[in-house]
This record gives structure tokens, C-alpha cells and sequence, in this order.
């Protein structure tokens, strides 16, 4: 087994409104930012995870991702990175 | 100068005859975790050490009194065999630094204060002050410090009823986030955080410990912020994050445990975590305990044993248990999927002292070994110097205010107006079904009763109210002007007073002003409670609120309950109706010291209104009679901050429905903000004036109601519709 | 005979009790449901409250949609139980795909807690059984995640299907189509923002929910009549 | 002017809580995911934005970043990806 960091992003489908996308947007040309068309806000998720290879590891954050992280209804979402991790910490975080 | 220059004791915020007085104590020179944990114990914010000598000037008995000052609330007696659990606390430096984060946390903390006596969290309150909101930073002072008592508040279910929304320019640096709770319990279920029994077992519950908030109470909540803005940067890595959920479970389980009667003795974890505790508890049951440091569940990996020690993690609980009883508490923590863990041990005292000892592993080796009362009962205690502020007398008489054209008079009425809607709306405000009368009036008015404790037809009021113009003005009077308002507030509502609780925001006692000023607080809080028969069960003191030198004025939070005998759906509130008369109930009066109107006009002397507590105990028991008396009253609101006028507009505002007040001699008799004064809306005049006759207090007939202006001939003209958008409008414009 | 109507807790509920009160007053018997517990104990309705089950932190109602208890409460709802989700219990029952849609963030990107005028656009329902068609409400919504959001087809054909139960008269979040309350096809399963169970008592200021709470006891009380699971 | 789609993630400083994640992490065995050590959860922050260059894009995204989107006191910010958009979309879905 090895231990891989996976991102996994979730994000609104295009057509449902984003309330807090929409605010930033409004609020950067006060702020000076001027070129910026549109702004979405999703969510961007950390997985530390163990699995035998990286293909698994994808395929286990793709089932989280499909099962609990995004809602069909409203959300889309893409596995953005795996990558290995060193192996064993001593005295892991604990959730 | 870098911290590794200084020697340890200075760096964790203790001066140089404290190190020496912790070295007494001992008996010899402290290690580094001991002297990490007597850092927090004796820092200000836990150990009161400017402010204790003062406190106990504070009448804090009585006959309904269950628990006075000390524990981690004031408990009442209620009758029916119920008892109300209340406390006040500050949170301003940690929601300065991180504004959602440190509010919410605050609310955490004041609910575990309560569950903590076997009270089950009936309503919060929130008292705010922010700097001016024309300042883009109060503006994000404001919003987070609402989204984050919003956030927790509501999810972890217990509404938020009251509180207060001041913006002024003192707090633009040094803000201000109070929160109070109050709880009800069965009145045998009281738990006192006293361990005893020698082996009984510590059990920690709740959330990991993280290096969260190291030192929070001892260099964060005890010492000012520095001039520049963002130079607190380096304290940021104390911001502590809430978890209202794990809050939720924690509070179900720990009521189900004392409802079971599992546990011995039950603590919160707040300022100083664990050492404030676990020696709090020793010290009050006159025992040990042994801790084993490792057996504390981590977030992080590498926590030294001095960080663990005074980590302030939110959301943990420490209890003590029968070795008998850890199965069944185990299983109840396991149905609410808290975590639970022994921690250590119950010791028997030695040579009539118990000891605070901090193990590596279970008989390791001793890291720690402290008499336990040393760290919670013996910090040292200061009469700081103390000295009235220069101030040169201002000869500019408030008397002599020029008056203003009516039209000018209302243009600074509606100045003064602020729906404080915006706030309270984001809060749940009727979670548990007891809100009678909700934020925005003169007290909320709750049901007393909760899941577990059936309604059986008595009532709560509560207003917290502070006043720093008052208080900057005169601090003593000020501060018995606060409690003449707030338990007016409460009688208005239909309670008859019964306890306060105060939250004193302060600067740098440091500084010989302010030292006076906490004096002269004091003063005028004992001078006014004891007038009143009216007990201090419990109170904060929050010293170091500077700024780049600049002391906040002084701001003590009043907060008074009252017991309603009985509810009426139709309690009459802060409303106007049309075709009834407006009473005033008190004495007229027209003293303009320290009031908004006399600030307007740049004048600043002249002494405060008096306060008359014979008058003033006249007018609480007449209301609270009239209030009860079905169909005699259609509204009400009490005159203080901003007069009779302000009075007036926001009860002229609330009902949508005008008046014509007549007999007021001039601008002074409308703007003074004496206390012990009353306006009603009544349809039935002879009859409350027959009450108020036959119960000594003055009566003056004010006018009619009516129409869409306030209109006080020659003195004020004020056209409702555009007071209503200024009012509603004066929150929204800034922060939405 | 007494309605009795199964209110299930998920950890983070909070206003499992304010429910029960109501529908005692109301003369119906309120039992509570763990949410580990798969089993019903043969009750005759269920109400999802409100709260933030499971803290609600990643999306409302995604955790709790797992727990046992939501199989059987899948399965009575597919005999045709009536099961009501209020708020929280809302947002549960479109993460479990009883009710069509799903709901986001308020348009404010605040937390709301106020009264709201709502119309009741469908009757018929286990909610809307004794209401009249166009009766006119005042009951306070709270919450933070009340957008009803869908595609607009699906909104189109689920007005089109009358399954819009309760709709605001003013908008307090930015929901499509004003919608406050929806149902599924068969009508027994239906969610909604407001909060019934607090316009149900003269001292907190309004009784207009005790119509949706009536409704519901009248069809937990002709199901337990009509035999079905006891 | 050139038009780009910048990805940016704003996440949890290492050592802050993170009950969402937590909580997340906590639930995963019961779900059936097994391997899963710890969840962080962030934002993921989809920028579409006018710019001469893309170095430009990237500057202004962690301009907004910093001011906008991350709470310094908390969040660290990562400009993920910066990729040239087809120019001028006639009615481009607008924030
Ligand atoms: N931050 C707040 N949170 C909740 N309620 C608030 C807040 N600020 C003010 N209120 C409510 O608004 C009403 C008016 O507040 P205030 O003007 O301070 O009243 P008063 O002058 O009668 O003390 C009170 O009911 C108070 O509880
Ligand atoms: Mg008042």
C-alpha cells in the first residue's frame, strides 16, 4: 500500500446560479481589478489516502467524489491531481 | 526585540516578581511547563489579578442565589423546582484578530459555560462594538463577527435573542464581541465543577487537542494591539476554528450524562485548556489530579507537553467518573460520537494540598508537579494606581444647547436610527419555541422551558445594554445609569428583576485612568445593585482593550433576567397604535449631560443625570403589574439613549403609526436621557394613570397617537416614511 | 385515535422537539427516530426537522442521507407513507433523491430568519390536505441553504405537475420559480423552507403552520386507518 | 488582450482545524471508503479574465486572490493552472 494526496474539484454546472461567484465578480472593479469576466466558486478537496497504486487511488477519489462531494443536481466535479506521498507518518493527523 | 532574547517567564507574559512569586510557591525554580502553566493561569484574563480586589465590592447573595460568582455561571432559583444559569463573556481580542472565527468560538465557549452546571443553553445574546462603518475594516469586523455567531449560534441550535450593535469611532482598532448565555436545569441536576474521590478517573471529551490558541488567554486576551494596523499579524497563528457540531454533541452528551448522574464533576475547557481545568477542578473539590499528557488525543503531530497543556482547542470537556461508571458514560458517548478518553486520576491531597501533576505516559516520568491551588486560586493581586483622567471640568453647560428647528431636530433623531434587523435576522432567534418576544424590543421575552423541563407558564426577560458615552462621561453613574436601563428594560417586557450578570470592557489597567475607571465601574454597579436588592451572580472583566496606546471608553455590558409568573401571547411591545393616548411614566426631567443630543451640539460637561433607585423601584413594580393586566397597555418603550425623542421615533416606526406629543416644555425635556422613564400607548389613560397614581409614580399625559409624522409642536417634525428608509436602511447601506 | 408521527434525529437536529411540541398540540404523538435505527416502530408519518445533520458542513443533508434510518424511510415513502422534510429535512430528502432538485446558498449569501408570505399552490398533498388552494400563510423561514434550484425543464414539468406545493409571495432567498415547498408525483412525500411548527402556538406570535401540521396528523391518521404497516 | 481561465485553490493553513474536512473524514468508513486518512476542504476559485499575456493573467489572479478570496489570517492561496480561453465569446455566460 502507498499513500497519495488526490484534489479533487467541485464545481456548480454551468447554468446554476453562484451567488458568492457573482459577488466577487461585483466587488473587483471597486477593488481595481478590471479585466476579470466572471468569477465561479467551488469547492477544492485534499484526500490523503491509501491505495496499491495510483489508478486506485483516483478511481477511490472519483467514487467519494461521485457518492458524497458533489450533488448531480448542481454540481459537477474532476479528480485534478494525484500524486504520491511519502509513506507512514509517525503519528498521523487524526481526523 | 525576539523572543529568544528575553527570558522565558517574560516571554509567556509573566513580569519578573511574578517569576519570583511562582518560584515561592513551588519552593523552588519552576521547569518550563510549569512555568508555561502558571503563565496562563496567572495572566489577567484568568486570574482577575487587577480586577479582583474591586469585584468583591459586589453584592453577590441572595435569597434565590444557588451560585454566586466563581463558578462557570451564576445559577438562580426560579421556583418549581427549576434554577436559570447565566454568564457573560468577552471575546474581543480573539474576533479582533479573526472576527468569524473569534465570535463563534466565543459562543462555543459561553455555551460550555452553562452546560457545564447541567443547564440545558435556552438563548444567547451578543453585545457588539465596532469602529465607525464609513471604515471598510469596521465593515468587516461587523459582518464576520455576525456570520460567525450566526454560523455556530444556529447550528448549534440555541437562538440568539438579544444583544446590542454599537458603532463608534473608540472600537475601530480594539473591537468589542461580549456573548452571554442563559440555561435552565432541573434544580437538583446542578453540577459543580469540583472534583473529588480520590481514583476516580479524568475524562477528557470532545474534539482533539491542536496547537490551537497557545497562549490565547496570557499574550492574546492580556495585553493591548499595537498602533500599526495589521502589526497583531504575528499573534494570528492562535486563531482557533469552531465546530458548532462536535459543540452540539458534546453539550447532548454531557446534559445526558448528568441527567444519568454519571459524573462526579464536569468542567469546561476554555482560556488556558486543560491546565485551567484540571486545576480549577482540584483546587475547588481540595484535591490532586494526575494527568497523563500523552494520553490526550492529538490533531497534530510533535505537541510538546507545554503545548498541550495550555492549548486552547475548542469544544472539550473535561469530567471526572467513578471507575464504575465509565462504561455507561462511554456509551453515551459513543451514541453522540464524542470522543472520550482517560486522561488521569483523581490524587488524594498531600500535606492538605492537592497537586496538579503532568505525567509522560501512564507512572511515567513527572513532567510537572504544582499545587494546584497555587495556579488557580493564588496568582497575585493588584491594586493598580489608580487616578481620575486630567480632564479639565468643560465649562461648556449642556443647558445651554441651542435649540434646533424642528425640522433639524428630526434629521438628528433620524441620525440616530439603526434597525438592528440586519443583525439578529441572521440569527435564529426562535429555536426551541420559547420566543415570546424576539430581538429588536426592550427585552426578549422567553418561555422558561426546554426539551426536558415542560413549559409550565412562566416567563424570562432579558436585556443586556452598555453605553460608553455614558460611562466616558462620568464611569460611576454611568454604570448605575445601565442598570437603571436595563432593568427597566425587563420590567418593560413584564420580569420582575432577579439577577445580573456584567461584562466590564476595559483599556490597560496599566494605566492609571483606567484603573479609576474600573474602580468607578465597580462603584457604580455595586451602588446601583445594591439599591435595586438585585444580585451580581457573575460577571468578565476585559482589561487591555488598546490600541496603539488609546485606551476603548470604558464599557461595562450590563445584562439583567427577570421572572415573568406568568405569559400572555399579547404582551404589549415597542409599538405605537392609532386613537390611544401616550403616558409618561417618572418623573419629567431634562438633563442633558452626557446625552447624544448635548454631543451633537459639541457640548460635553455638566454632570449625568442622577439615578433615584426608591423612584426607579416605584416604576419596575408598577410595570410589571400594568404589563400583566390583559388589554391595558397596546405599547411601550423605555427613554434612554437618545431621550424621549429617540424613544418616540422608534415606537412611532415600529407600529408605522404617528403622534402628536404635546407638553413638553423644550428640547431638553425631550432629548435628556434621565433615567427611571417610561412612555405608553394606552387606550384606556385613566386607568393606568389610576395605577400609577395609587403606586406613587408621576404621570404626564404626552398627546395622541396618529397619522405618519411625529410631530412635537415646534420642537420636532419627523415624516415617518423617510425616518422608515433611514432606519431600516442605516445597516444595509453600509454592509450588504 | 392519535396520529403518530415518527420525527427522526440526525446528530446536529435541532428542532426535532419544537416539531413534537407542535404536533402534540395538536393532538398527534411525536416519537422520535435515531437516525442509526432502521427500523420505524411502525409509525404512521414522518417528519425530517430542521437543523444541520452531521454539521452540514460540506452540503446540507449529503452526510445524512446515509444513515440507516434513511432506507426505511425510502421504503415507507415508496408504500406511499407520508413523509414530510422541513428545512434541513428538506435538504435531506433531495440528497436522497425523494424530491426532485436541490438547494443552494441563499442569494444574500446570508443566513435568514424571518416570517415570509406563502401561498399554497397545491392542496392534496400530506401537507396541503386540509388547506385551501390559494390560502395565504405567514410562517418563518430559517436557514442559509434555502435556493430551490433545478434545470428548467425539470421546474416546468414539475409545475406542469402541480408538485410546487407552497410558493413565496416574497422571495427571502433567491429560490427558482418562488418555490418554498415541493412534492414528489404521488404527492405524500413533500419538502419545504418554512418552518410549520413555528406559527403553531398564539405565544410565538402566529398559528398559520397549524394548518400543514393538521394536514399532516389527518393523513398519518387515514393511513394507520387504511391498515397499511402497523 | 488575450482571454484566460485561471484556477486558483485557496486552502486551510496547515495546523488550522478543519471540521468540514474532519467531519467529512469521519464519515467516509461508514460509506465504505476505507483508506481514506484525512480530508481538507477548500475553495476552488475558477477565474475567467482579460489580460496582454499570461504571466499578466496568473499576477492578477493572485492579486485577487490575496485580496479577495483568501483570509490571510487563516488561508494559504495557490494559483493552480492558467490556460489561454478562444477570444470573445459574443454572449459569454455572464457571472
Ligand atoms: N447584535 C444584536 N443581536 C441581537 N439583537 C440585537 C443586537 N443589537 C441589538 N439587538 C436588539 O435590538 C433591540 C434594540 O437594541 P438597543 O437599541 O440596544 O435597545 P435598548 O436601547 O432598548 O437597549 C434590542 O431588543 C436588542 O436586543
Ligand atoms: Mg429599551
Amino acid at each position: 500500500m502507498s499513500r497519495f494526496g488526490v484534489l479533487v474539484e467541485v464545481r456548480l454546472r454551468p447554468g446554476i446560479a453562484d451567488p458568492a461567484g457573482s459577488t466577487v465578480a461585483r466587488a473587483l472593479p471597486a477593488l481595481g481589478f478590471d479585466g476579470v469576466e466572471g468569477v465561479r466558486l467551488g469547492k477544492a478537496v485534499r484526500l490523503t489516502l491509501e491505495a496499491p497504486d495510483e489508478p486506485t487511488a483516483r478511481r477511490t477519489a472519483e467514487a467519494v467524489a461521485a457518492r458524497l462531494l458533489a450533488n448531480a443536481v448542481m454540481e459537477d466535479y474532476e479528480v485534478l491531481a494525484v500524486e504520491a506521498l511519502p509513506n507512514a507518518p509517525e503519528e498521523g493527523p487524526r481526523p | 526585540m525576539s523572543s529568544d532574547t528575553l527570558p522565558l517567564h517574560r516571554a509567556l507574559g509573566l513580569t519578573d516578581d511574578e517569576a519570583q512569586a511562582v518560584e515561592g510557591a513551588l519552593g523552588r525554580p519552576p521547569n518550563p511547563l510549569e512555568l508555561a502553566m502558571f503563565s496562563v493561569m496567572w495572566s489577567e484574563h484568568c486570574s482577575y489579578k487587577s480586577s479582583r480586589l474591586h469585584l468583591r465590592r459586589l453584592p453577590t447573595s441572595g435569597p434565590a442565589v444557588l451560585v454566586g460568582p466563581g463558578e462557570n455561571a451564576g445559577v438562580v432559583d426560579v421556583g418549581d423546582g427549576l434554577a436559570v444559569a447565566v454568564r457573560i463573556e468577552s471575546h474581543n481580542h480573539p474576533s479582533a484578530v479573526e472576527p468569524t472565527q473569534g465570535a463563534a468560538t466565543g459562543i462555543g465557549g459561553i455555551l460550555r459555560d452553562v452546560f457545564t452546571m447541567g443547564a440545558r443553553p435556552l438563548a444567547l445574546l451578543d453585545p457588539i462594538y465596532v469602529g465607525p462603518l464609513e471604515d471598510p475594516r469596521s465593515r468587516w469586523h461587523l459582518d464576520g463577527i455576525v456570520r460567525g455567531i450566526s454560523a455556530y449560534g444556529n447550528a448549534v441550535g440555541v437562538p440568539t435573542v438579544g444583544g446590542e450593535l454599537v458603532s463608534a469611532p473608540g472600537y475601530a482598532r480594539n473591537l468589542l464581541v461580549n456573548v452571554m448565555c442563559i440555561g435552565v436545569l432541573p434544580t437538583e441536576r446542578l453540577a459543580l465543577a469540583r472534583a473529588e474521590g480520590p481514583g476516580n478517573l479524568v475524562v477528557l471529551l470532545g474534539a482533539a487537542t491542536g496547537r490551537d490558541g497557545i497562549g490565547g488567554v496570557s499574550v492574546l486576551a492580556s495585553a493591548g494591539f499595537a498602533a500599526e494596523p495589521g502589526a497583531g499579524d504575528e499573534k494570528r497563528p492562535s486563531v482557533q476554528v469552531g465546530d458548532p457540531y462536535e459543540e452540539k454533541r458534546l453539550m447532548e452528551a454531557c446534559l445526558e450524562l448528568l441527567e444519568r448522574r454519571l459524573l462526579v464533576a464536569l468542567c469546561d475547557l476554555g482560556g488556558a485548556g486543560l491546565t485551567c481545568a484540571a486545576s480549577e477542578t482540584a483546587a475547588r473539590g481540595g484535591v490532586g489530579i494526575d494527568l497523563d499528557v500523552r494520553a490526550v488525543p492529538r490533531r497534530e503531530p510533535g505537541m510538546t507537553p507545554a503545548e498541550v497543556m495550555t492549548s486552547e482547542s475548542q469544544e472539550r470537556m473535561l469530567a471526572v467518573v467513578e471507575p464504575a461508571r465509565l462504561a455507561d458514560l462511554q456509551e453515551v458517548c459513543d451514541r453522540w460520537e464524542v470522543r472520550a478518553s482517560v486522561i488521569g486520576r483523581v490524587t488524594p491531597p498531600v500535606e492538605g494540598r492537592g497537586r496538579l501533576r503532568v505525567l509522560d505516559g501512564p507512572g511515567g516520568a513527572v513532567l510537572a508537579d504544582v499545587p494546584a491551588a497555587a495556579l488557580a486560586d493564588e496568582a497575585p493581586c493588584y491594586r493598580r494606581p489608580a487616578r481620575p483622567p486630567a480632564r479639565p471640568r468643560p465649562e461648556d453647560d449642556p443647558g445651554e444647547v441651542p435649540a434646533l428647528d424642528p425640522g433639524a431636530a428630526a434629521a438628528l433623531v433620524a441620525s440616530w436610527l439603526a434597525d438592528p434587523a440586519w443583525a439578529y435576522q441572521q440569527y435564529d432567534h426562535q429555536l426551541l419555541g420559547n420566543t415570546v418576544v424576539g430581538p429588536g424590543g426592550d427585552a426578549a421575552v422567553l418561555r422558561l422551558a426546554a426539551p426536558g423541563v415542560p413549559w409550565r407558564g412562566k416567563g424570562l426577560a432579558v436585556s443586556a445594554d452598555g453605553n460608553p458615552r455614558w460611562c466616558a462621561h462620568d464611569p460611576r453613574v454611568g454604570t448605575t445609569l445601565l442598570v437603571a436601563e436595563a432593568t427597566l428594560n425587563v420590567a418593560c417586557g413584564g420580569g420582575r428583576p432577579i439577577c445580573l450578570v456584567n461584562c466590564l470592557n476595559l483599556g490597560n489597567p496599566e494605566h492609571p485612568e483606567v484603573a479609576w475607571q474600573l474602580e468607578q465601574v465597580v462603584d457604580g454597579l455595586a451602588e446601583a445593585c445594591r439599591a435595586l436588592d438585585l444580585p451580581v451572580v457573575g460577571g468578565n472583566v476585559s482589561l487591555y482593550n488598546e490600541a496603539g496606546g488609546q485606551d476603548i471608553d470604558p464599557t461595562p455590558v450590563v445584562a439583567v433576567l427577570g421572572l415573568l409568573d406568568r405569559l400572555r401571547p399579547d404582551l404589549p411591545r415597542v409599538r405605537l397604535v392609532p386613537g390611544a393616548r401616550l403616558l409618561l411614566l417618572g418623573r419629567p426631567r431634562d438633563e442633558l449631560g452626557g446625552s447624544r443630543f448635548a454631543q451633537a451640539a459639541g457640548r460635553s460637561g455638566g454632570p449625568l443625570p442622577a439615578f433615584d433607585p426608591v423612584a426607579h423601584r416605584r416604576l419596575l413594580d408598577l410595570l410589571v403589574s400594568l404589563v400583566h393586566e390583559p388589554g391595558l397597555l397596546d405599547g411601550l418603550h423605555d427613554v434612554a439613549d437618545g431621550g424621549l425623542a429617540l424613544a418616540l421615533a422608534e415606537l412611532a416606526l415600529a407600529g408605522g403609526v404617528g403622534a402628536v406629543v404635546r407638553g413638553l416644555p423644550d428640547q431638553r425635556a425631550l432629548f435628556s436621557e434621565a433615567p427611571s422613564r417610561v412612555v405608553v400607548c394606552t387606550r384606556e389613560p385613566a386607568a393606568v394613570r389610576a395605577a400609577a397614581e395609587a403606586a406613587g409614580v408621576p404621570v404626564s399625559d404626552l398627546g395622541e397617537t396618529g397619522g405618519d409624522r411625529l410631530l412635537v409642536p415646534g420642537l420636532l417634525d419627523l415624516d415617518l416614511e423617510s425616518a422608515h428608509r433611514a432606519w431600516r436602511g442605516a445597516l444595509p447601506r453600509w454592509l450588504d | 385515535m392519535t396520529a403518530r408521527v415518527g420525527v427522526v434525529v440526525f446528530p446536529g437536529t435541532n428542532c426535532e422537539h419544537d416539531v413534537a411540541e407542535a404536533l402534540g398540540r395538536l393532538g398527534g404523538e411525536a416519537r422520535m427516530l435515531w437516525h442509526q435505527d432502521p427500523d420505524l416502530h411502525g409509525v404512521d408519518a414522518v417528519v425530517l426537522p430542521g437543523g444541520f445533520a452531521h454539521g452540514d458542513y460540506l452540503r446540507p443533508g449529503a452526510l445524512a442521507r446515509f444513515s440507516p434510518v434513511m432506507g426505511a424511510v425510502a421504503d415507507f415513502a415508496a408504500a406511499g407513507g407520508p413523509v414530510v422534510g422541513i428545512c434541513n429535512g428538506f435538504q435531506v430528502l433531495t440528497e436522497a433523491g425523494l424530491l426532485p432538485g436541490a438547494l443552494g446558498v441563499n442569494r444574500s449569501l446570508r443566513f435568514v430568519c424571518r416570517p415570509v408570505r406563502l401561498r399554497v399552490e397545491r392542496t392534496g398533498t400530506v401537507l396541503t390536505g386540509q388547506a385551501e388552494a390559494g390560502q395565504e400563510l405567514v410562517v418563518p423561514v430559517n436557514h442559509f441553504s434555502g435556493a430551490y434550484r433545478v434545470d428548467p425543464a425539470t421546474l416546468e414539468r414539475l409545475e406542469a405537475a402541480g408538485q410546487v406545493v407552497l410558493r413565496y409571495l416574497e422571495n427571502p432567498n433567491g429560490s427558482q420559480g418562488d418555490v418554498a415547498g415541493v412534492c414528489n408525483e404521488a404527492g405524500n412525500v413533500v419538502g419545504l423552507m418554512p418552518h410549520p411548527e413555528r406559527a403553531s402556538d398564539p405565544l410565538q406570535g402566529g398559528t398559520d403552520g397549524q394548518v400543514l401540521l393538521r394536514s399532516l396528523l389527518a393523513a398519518a391518521l387515514d393511513r394507520s386507518a387504511s391498515g397499511a404497516r402497523r
